[in-house]
């Protein structure tokens, strides 16, 4: 490749993670320089600006046409742009929840790499949302994973944090290397890592055969990236790993980690699978074919999320159970395969991203103040500080998908698709059979802060019982209320801009 | 080399993924969980070179790939292990099972 | 007149809406209201009645409720026995009303008990005048209501509140008779209103079957509110309520309503053999059944109640054996010769401060006024010749006899005869002898209360003689003018009936008189020969025990059986899903051991699962 | 004139007390409390307007409002795959409803007087429950009613799980699951309806039905219909899905009992009158059979259990099971009178049972307990309560002249057409009815006084109003039905012309 050729290319489509890499680049010196007892917070801020700026640019881009670069290992189509900016917006409220986490457990040493880690971690979810490659997707993926291994280990001196992140790397060395080997009989039926034309090489697949070689692929591929969506059986690691990360890590991955998670999951299994043949051209494709495994995975996921969550006493644990179930929620509209299956999908990735941000702010202050991740420890946060019980009852109700809220409106979208095409009657009825039991152990939350009276030391303490909300927590609180409530009640805000300017479906395939 | 046939390449792969998957699952050391992760990974390679000589549609696409994972490969093993040296600080322990703070 | 007989229910609401708002302020000032109210009532209705005597029947209605097609009317009728009933039971309330200004005065409560007087008399009089039986029913179930609150007025009392409840819940049992019996009729003819009713069984659109089936369950209905054998046990213990209560409402009007209804429907159950015999027993069998029970009780109260169900049996003795005419007759003397003996009654209650005979005595002399108009109302009951009981009574037994009910007729006979043994025991105890109680400062009633009496007594001696064999069926004849289904206004029976009666009647005082006034015989005589009878007798026939230990044991065991289902299995089912649901947890939390080679294993396993699954389906190899 | 602005305002205007009691200062206890009282106000003014509106003879779509809302879409262009309208509406069943609901809520208010403790918390939610609940019965499309039947949830859980007695969070649990339940098969059955039909508007649905090229088999409306039976079966409730609401009815405070047993119960019967039987009358024929036995069921099995409970509370909780039986009579004689009569009931047991329970309230607010055995004799010291109380316990036996008759009555002469037998054995409840009420309330009021009642003081001050205006509505509806039955009038013929009558 000449240097005119280089020079060619389109690398404006790549500005958002240009801006991300060079605020990584930027953070790593100044963090090199700054004297060492200097505080670190400012880092946090510039990269809260540079993922603002990514965010414009992003938004800039809406509307224009398919473009890809580098071999068509990048791309930049509709679907791309709309979940960078629920990894950006995520990344954003993470890096919020960072500034004001308060570090201690050896986190004090490192508070700049824990910033531009999560930025890279950032970077590396956007490259696999824009990947029109397996290779790229693969380092997307790693990209996200390897920093995310570091951060929910940054806690140095706390060995909860040492061992969720030693069970993260072991677990997700062995998800990936399953996936990786399933992408490697993908390769090898069609001489090509482009994803685009793998599909086209996969439609024509008269072989039995390799149709069978390629089923495996597929649940191998599948197993694999489970992984990182926390789906059942593939989900033992994330409790562990959510209890013990620091809490804006396990935002983190409860939110910014899942939805790459879903990105490269469309996007393999659709482009890839939703073209191969099983029975020479014009059959069934696979991935309809296989549709059964994927309900029974997310039927699991769903029943096992929400019923185990119900044992829980820690809250992070709690909630890692509820994001497995939100999980499953999420595979529903995978399995459903229908025309709105992004968009339910995406709109539910944005409440998702709302009320649990705002959950883990809520958590994150209540943890601090109290030194431990009970549940019991929410006892009596209505008398404390109603504005923040009131906070996390929205917030919960949210989850717990109650008309009024971004959560219902999310859930309503999957139902409908459940049944816009062929009707899924029992994974729609194990879905609301579900949720139903969620409401048991959100509400337990509710029960806690609402109708228990606070903990009589802490009532004695007085002034101190107070909580002094730092500035970031607030702004991700509001972000989260207002963005669960509006969306809760005009969705058409965030579906109409989708429709108006993304053509997801049209840009995926072309 | 043409008398290898790539079947034999893709069994070897397929056997050392399943020394690596076994290995990664019940040995105590961590450190050979963790290299059993990396044969598990390395048997990815060996796939991705084979389809790329012997594929259906053979190309140099699969030789990169190989080199791209074994960076990454690189890159998890060194997290992986430093990760374990700091747990060991705390633990002074390299016994997988004993990690089990965290559990129900 | 007629058209505004409306307006004569009205009169006691008003009392009851003005009394219930200001009674407090009011006091004892409470009665003028009650008793001006009343006045009017009894005022209209008499010239109602009088009217009617010359002008046809009058009806008008209006539309009620509409449901769907069907529409439900209200309004009121003026026919014949309407315009009596009218009479009769404003005169009695208005009586009763004067006669309670004496008797309840000094009661904290005295402008409530106006006001539930209020209530009543306007549910009886609206009960009356109603034109179908929807409206009857509804007024039907009001003057259960200012029965039962006027029994619990004492509602401190513990045995107050026992005799309302059961007053309401064992006429309700009858009531749902009525009520089923009603909508019953309701589909066969489509209409409530009593003229279609008759007019469609006369045109034998409803089957015989249906006309007998409704026509018992409305009996049901009678026999609740009548007191009637199997359901009379709530009578005697309504005695609870103050004493005018019992003259107005268990002796001379709600009871009779039983009566009234079976009159009011009287073609339908002429109609039906079959029903017609139904009411003739339990009449004849209530008459002997309560006669014999009154024969050994010692309150004077109850005495005089199993005496009003023994004569309401009779009535229905009458109009079970086609003599509608008797019934109906006896009801009207039957309201003024008991109530003049709850009255004076109450008078005697009100001298000496006990309701027990046998603490009684000598009070023919104390009590100057009382006693003579108790010895009227007692020769009224008894049917000594020349009272309005005798002819009334008289009538009945030829119409028993002649409707072919030999047996029927012998026991109204035998009642006849208990009857007036009972009552001469009962006047003989009270008034003559020696006072066997403490009986300090007994004096006579003051007027108000004796002047009600003396009206009543009058006409308990001259109410017979407006249909007498000897002077003309003037009212037999007017009933059943224009209506020859309720057959002849004077049946002709053998004159042997008539000395028979005379005979019986007499013999029964004369016992009396043996045992009670000369006391020639001894007064065990009776409970020596008959120990067990007599037991029976002052138990009740145990009718009370036998509810209480299988109606009352079955419902509550049976309440019992359902909370057993309702807390173990119901709530069993919820609690199984929702340990199943816990289980669930507990089993999938358990699983997370900690280790994370397990979740690795778990995780290869659901893949090797997924794995097997396609392999053994086959895949894609076709 | 426009009026499409009036449902929209009558629904949300709670909200504006919302908005007004979240700036007042906590501790502001009589303030709050008349503030929670004004925010009901409005939409009962408007309630009332609207029935004047009626009775003014004009036509009730004059209120019909609809708005697009929420479109999911599919492919990029296309027409969307799922809309939610906006769509708000009253026919003459759901004016009544609206109306009973608006009285309720405003009583209840008063009601809430007892309240001890944070009372801005309660009068907010109170407020948004009063939403959800008007919204309910407005709303014009089974999505919007799903959203406002949720709605009501929430709250109700809060006001039970913090102001209730002693075993509250149980209760509230009990609610919520329950009804979480109920609604999740509630859900399921909309979405399958859309997925058939691809609308969720009631009338059009109820054309769509009555349409024989109905994309839909028999099978699968019987099987809709049983869903929905047990959907609105677990709100009635139905035997055997009561448990819940015995819990609620004990442990709720008095006011959220007055809505609760008055309204959210309600929302069971409109729901099985409007969808069930709107909706699928042909297979609600079907089962007419079996909805008439559980009816009787429920008749009876609330009544024989009410005769043996020591708490009145929960002789009126098995009371409310018993009535809701007769709800059922009434809808499973599939003709006028029982229609009607079920409708009757559902508004006369709002009235009855909100009058109850406010008594229950007065009573336990003086002597701290609902214990019957505890209570004898009160009348000596409270005769205007216990009067009241009688009177309640009047109607609610079906005394005629008061509304409970002539629901009653209504609805066994619906049944005694269709299955007399069935009718006959029903009513033993009558009588059970009798038993049970009498026992409790003589055994509360009459009789000696256990303890010194003398003290305490009767009914006073703004008591009286909830007491006198219920009695009075429920003795209007009982002398005049026509205020019930004329707006009923067209509702019903349309139903009766789903059914073929």
């Amino acid at each position: 490749m000449s240097f005119d050729q280089f020079q060619s290319l389109n690398w404006s489509i790549m500005t958002p993670e240009f801006i991300i890499l060079a605020v990584i680049a930027i953070l790593v010196i100044m963090d090199l320089f700054m004297p060492k007892h200097m505080d670190r917070k400012i880092l946090g801020w510039i990269g809260i600006a540079a993922i603002l700026a990514a965010m414009v640019s992003v938004f800039g881009m809406a509307g224009g046409h398919v473009e890809s670069i580098l071999h068509d290992t990048f791309r930049l189509d509709s679907f791309a742009i709309a979940f960078k900016l629920l990894i950006l917006g995520g990344g954003a409220l993470v890096l919020f929840l960072a500034t004001s986490y308060k570090a201690t457990d050896g986190l004090e040493r490192y508070t700049g790499e824990f910033y531009y880690l999560l930025l890279s971690a950032l970077l590396g979810a956007m490259v696999m949302t824009s990947s029109g490659d397996l290779i790229t997707l693969y380092i997307g993926l790693e990209l996200l994973s390897i920093p995310s291994y570091i951060l929910a280990g940054i806690q140095k001196d706390r060995l909860n944090s040492n061992e969720s992140a030693m069970k993260y790397v072991i677990n997700g060395g062995i998800s990936s290397a399953i996936a990786l080997f399933g992408m490697s009989y993908v390769y090898g039926l069609t001489g090509s890592t482009n994803l685009l034309e793998i599909a086209g090489q996969l439609s024509m697949l008269m072989d039995g055969q390799q149709a069978y070689l390629l089923g495996l692929s597929f649940l191998m591929i599948l197993v694999g990236l489970g992984f990182k969506l926390a789906a059942a059986p593939f989900h033992m690691w994330a409790p562990d790993v959510y209890q013990g990360a620091p809490t804006p890590v396990t935002a983190f991955l409860s939110v910014v980690s899942k939805t790459a998670g879903f990105v490269i999951v469309v996007r393999i299994l659709l482009t890839v699978f939703g073209s191969a043949a099983t029975n020479g051209p014009g059959s069934i494709p696979i991935l309809l074919d296989m549709q059964n495994y994927l309900a029974v995975i997310a039927a699991a996921t769903m029943i096992i999320g929400n019923v185990v969550a119900l044992r829980q006493s820690d809250i992070k644990r709690m909630f890692a159970y509820s994001s497995i179930a939100h999980a499953g929620y999420l595979l529903v509209a995978v399995t459903t395969l229908t025309s709105n299956m992004f968009y339910s999908i995406w709109f539910y990735l944005l409440a998702y991203l709302f009320m649990n941000m705002g959950a883990f702010a809520v958590i994150q202050v209540v943890s601090e103040k109290t030194g431990s991740t009970k549940i019991a420890d929410f006892a009596g946060l209505y008398r404390r500080s109603p504005w923040l019980a009131v906070t996390m009852g929205i917030l919960l109700i949210s989850l717990a998908g109650f008309p009024g809220t971004a959560g219902f409106i999310g859930k309503l979208n999957i139902f409908v698709g459940a049944f816009a095409g062929q009707p899924h009657y029992v994974l729609a009825s194990v879905m609301i059979a579900t949720t139903v039991v969620s409401y048991f152990y959100y509400f337990g939350v509710m029960t806690q802060i609402f109708f228990r009276p606070a903990p009589a030391a802490s009532e004695g303490e007085g002034e101190g019982s107070k909580f002094n909300l730092p500035f970031g927590i607030v702004v991700v609180l509001i972000v989260a209320v207002v963005g669960s409530v509006l969306f809760g009640i005009m969705p058409n805000i965030a579906l109409d801009f989708m429709h108006n300017n993304l053509d997801i479906v049209q840009d995926f395939f072309s | 080399m043409s008398s290898v046939p790539a079947s034999a390449f893709l069994a070897l792969a397929l056997i050392l993924f399943c020394i690596g998957l076994y290995g990664a699952l019940t040995k105590r050391n961590t450190v050979i969980v963790l290299i059993s992760i990396e044969l598990m990974l390395n048997a990815v390679n060996i796939n991705l070179v084979t389809f790329s000589k012997y594929g259906m549609a053979p190309s140099i696409t699969g030789q990169v790939f190989a080199l791209f994972a074994m960076a990454v490969a690189a890159a998890e093993a060194a997290v992986g292990l430093a990760i374990l040296m700091s747990l060991y600080r705390n633990k002074k322990t390299v016994n997988i099972d004993e990690m089990d703070q965290m559990k129900h | 007149m007629m058209e505004n007989a409306w307006l004569i229910p009205l009169f006691p609401l008003l009392s009851f809406l003005i009394l219930l708002l200001i009674g407090k302020r009011l006091r004892e000032a409470s009665a003028y209201v009650g008793i001006l109210l009343t006045l009017a009532s009894l005022v209209f209705s008499i010239l109602v009645l009088f009217e009617r005597f010359t002008e046809p029947t009058y009806i008008t209605k209006f539309d009620w409720l509409t449901i769907g097609d069907l529409h439900l009317t209200a309004g009121f009728e003026v026919n014949q026995l309407n315009a009596l009933m009218l009479f009769i039971v404003s005169l009695v309330s208005f009586l009763v009303h004067t006669y309670s200004k004496g008797y309840m005065h000094g009661d904290e409560r005295f402008p409530v008990f106006y006001a539930y007087l209020g209530l009543f008399t306007f549910a009886m009089l609206g009960l009356v005048i109603s034109p179908n039986l929807l409206q009857t029913y509804i007024f039907w179930e009001l003057v259960g209501v200012g029965s039962f609150l006027l029994i619990g007025f004492y509602f401190y009392k513990e045995e107050a509140k026992a005799a309302a409840k059961k007053a309401f819940i064992m006429t309700r049992i009858g009531d749902v008779g009525l009520f089923i019996g009603m909508i019953l009729i309701f589909w066969q003819t489509k209409s409530f209103e009593y003229s279609e009713i008759f007019r469609a069984v006369e045109a034998g659109a409803v089957s015989q079957t249906m006309i007998t089936l409704t026509a018992i369950l409305i009996f049901i209905g009678a026999v609740g509110k009548s007191g009637q054998f199997p359901l009379h046990t709530w009578l005697p213990d309504a005695m609870e309520g103050p004493t005018p209560v019992s003259a107005l409402i268990h002796a001379a009007t709600m009871v009779a309503a039983g009566v009234y209804l079976v009159a009011a429907l009287f073609p339908l159950f002429q109609a039906s053999q079959t029903a017609l015999l139904t009411v003739a027993t339990i009449g004849a069998f209530t008459a002997i059944f309560a006669a014999s029970i009154g024969l050994v009780q010692t309150d004077i109260k109850r005495v005089l109640a199993y005496s009003t169900v023994s004569q309401l049996g009779y009535m229905m003795l009458a109009l079970g054996s086609a003599g509608y005419v008797a019934g109906v007759f006896h009801l009207m003397t039957h309201a003024f010769f008991k109530a003049l003996l709850f009255l004076a009654a109450g008078s005697v209650i009100h001298a000496v401060h006990t309701q027990n005979i046998e603490e009684m005595g000598g009070l023919w002399k104390k009590l100057k006024f009382t006693g003579p108009l108790f010895l009227i109302g007692t020769l009224a009951i008894s049917g000594v010749p020349g009272l309005s009981g005798f002819f009334s009574k008289d009538e009945i037994l030829v119409a028993a006899w002649e409707g072919g009910h030999p047996v029927l007729f012998l026991l109204a006979l035998i009642a006849a005869f208990f009857t007036a043994f009972y009552m001469f025991r009962l006047f003989f105890l009270v008034f003559t002898g020696e006072a066997r109680g403490e009986q300090k400062h007994v004096h006579e009633s003051p007027s108000l209360m004796t002047l009600p009496m003396l009206v009543l007594g009058v006409l308990a001696i001259i109410g017979g003689y407006v249909n007498t064999p000897w002077f003309g069926s003037f009212l037999g004849d007017w009933l059943v003018d224009g209506n020859e289904a309720l057959g002849h206004g004077h049946i002709e029976g053998p004159a042997w009936i008539m000395i028979a009666a005379t005979v019986v009647s007499l013999l029964g005082i004369y016992l009396a008189w043996l045992i009670y006034g000369k006391r020639s015989v001894a007064r065990d005589w009776l409970s020596g020969a008959g120990g067990t009878l007599h037991t029976i007798l002052l138990n009740k026939y145990y009718v009370d025990e036998f509810y209480q230990l299988i109606v009352v044991n079955f419902v509550k065991g049976f309440s019992y059986f359902l909370r057993f289902i309702d807390v173990f299995l119901v709530e069993g089912i919820v609690k199984g899903v929702a340990g199943f649901v816990q289980g669930l947890g507990i089993t999938g939390s358990k699983m997370q051991n900690g280790q994370v080679q397990t979740y690795g294993a778990v995780a290869f396993i659901g893949l090797a699962v997924l794995a097997v699954i396609f392999a053994l389906t086959g895949g894609y190899l076709k | 004139m426009n009026l499409s602005w009036v449902l929209t305002t009558l629904v949300f205007s709670p909200l504006l007390g919302i908005v007004v009691l979240a700036f007042m200062p906590k501790t502001q206890e009589k303030a709050i409390k008349f503030v929670g009282f004004l925010a009901t106000l409005p939409a009962l003014a408007l309630a009332l307007a609207a029935y004047a509106h009626y009775l003014a003879g004009k036509k009730l779509s004059d209120f019909t409002i609809g708005h697009e809302w929420i479109q999911f879409r599919g492919m990029s262009g296309d027409a969307p795959i799922f809309s939610v309208y906006y769509e708000l509406g009253l026919s003459g069943f759901q004016l009544l409803l609206v109306v009973l609901t608006a009285v309720v809520a405003t009583l209840a208010a008063i009601a809430a007087r007892y309240v001890k403790k944070e009372w801005k918390g309660y009068f907010m939610l109170f407020l948004l429950l009063e939403v959800g609940m008007l919204g309910v019965f407005t709303a014009e499309n089974l999505i919007l009613f799903f959203i406002f039947f949720e709605i009501t949830l929430i709250p109700t859980f809060f006001l039970i799980g913090k102001w209730g007695y002693f075993e509250k969070e149980k209760a509230a649990y009990s609610f919520l699951i329950y009804n979480g339940l109920g609604s999740a098969v509630l859900l399921i059955v909309i979405m399958i309806l859309f997925a058939k039909t691809g609308t969720t508007n009631i009338d059009l649905l109820t054309k769509i039905m009555a349409d024989p090229s109905a994309p839909l088999s028999g099978d699968l409306k019987l099987g809709l219909l049983i869903s929905l039976l047990i959907a609105f079966g677990v709100k009635l409730p139905i035997f055997p899905l009561h448990s819940w609401m015995l819990k609620v009815h004990v442990q709720a405070p008095p006011s959220v009992v007055m809505i609760h047993s008055g309204i959210l119960l309600k929302i069971g019967a409109y729901g099985l009158i409007r969808f069930g039987m709107g909706i699928f009358p042909a297979q609600f024929e079907t089962l007419a059979t079996l909805i008439a036995i559980l009816g009787v069921i429920n008749l009876l099995y609330g009544a024989f259990l009410a005769f043996i409970q020591s708490d009145f509370k929960m002789v009126l909780a098995y009371s409310s099971i018993s009535h809701m039986g007769i709800v059922l009579i009434g809808l499973a004689a599939m003709n006028e009178a029982g229609i009607q009569g079920a409708i009757f009931q559902v508004v006369s047991h709002g009235l009855i049972s909100a009058l109850l329970f406010f008594l229950v309230g007065v009573l336990y607010e003086r002597t701290d307990t609902s214990l019957i055995e505890n209570l004898g004799g009160i009348a000596k010291g409270m005769p205007i309560a216990a009067g009241f109380l009688l009177a309640g316990a009047m109607a609610s036996l079906g005394l005629p002249g008061m509304s409970g008759f002539v629901s009653e009555f209504m609805a066994f002469l619906g049944l005694f057409k269709e299955l007399p037998w069935l009718a006959a054995v029903g009513t033993i409840g009558i009588i059970m009815t009798a038993a049970y009420l009498l026992r409790a309330v003589l055994g509360m009021t009459f009789g000696k006084a256990h303890r010194e009642f003398i003290g305490f003081v009767d009914l006073k001050g703004v008591e009286f109003v909830p007491v006198v205006v219920l009695t009075a509505l429920i003795v209007l509806i009982g002398v005049y039905p026509s205020v019930l039955s004329s707006p009923l009038q067209a509702t019903l013929e349309t139903i009766m012309l789903g059914l073929g009558g």
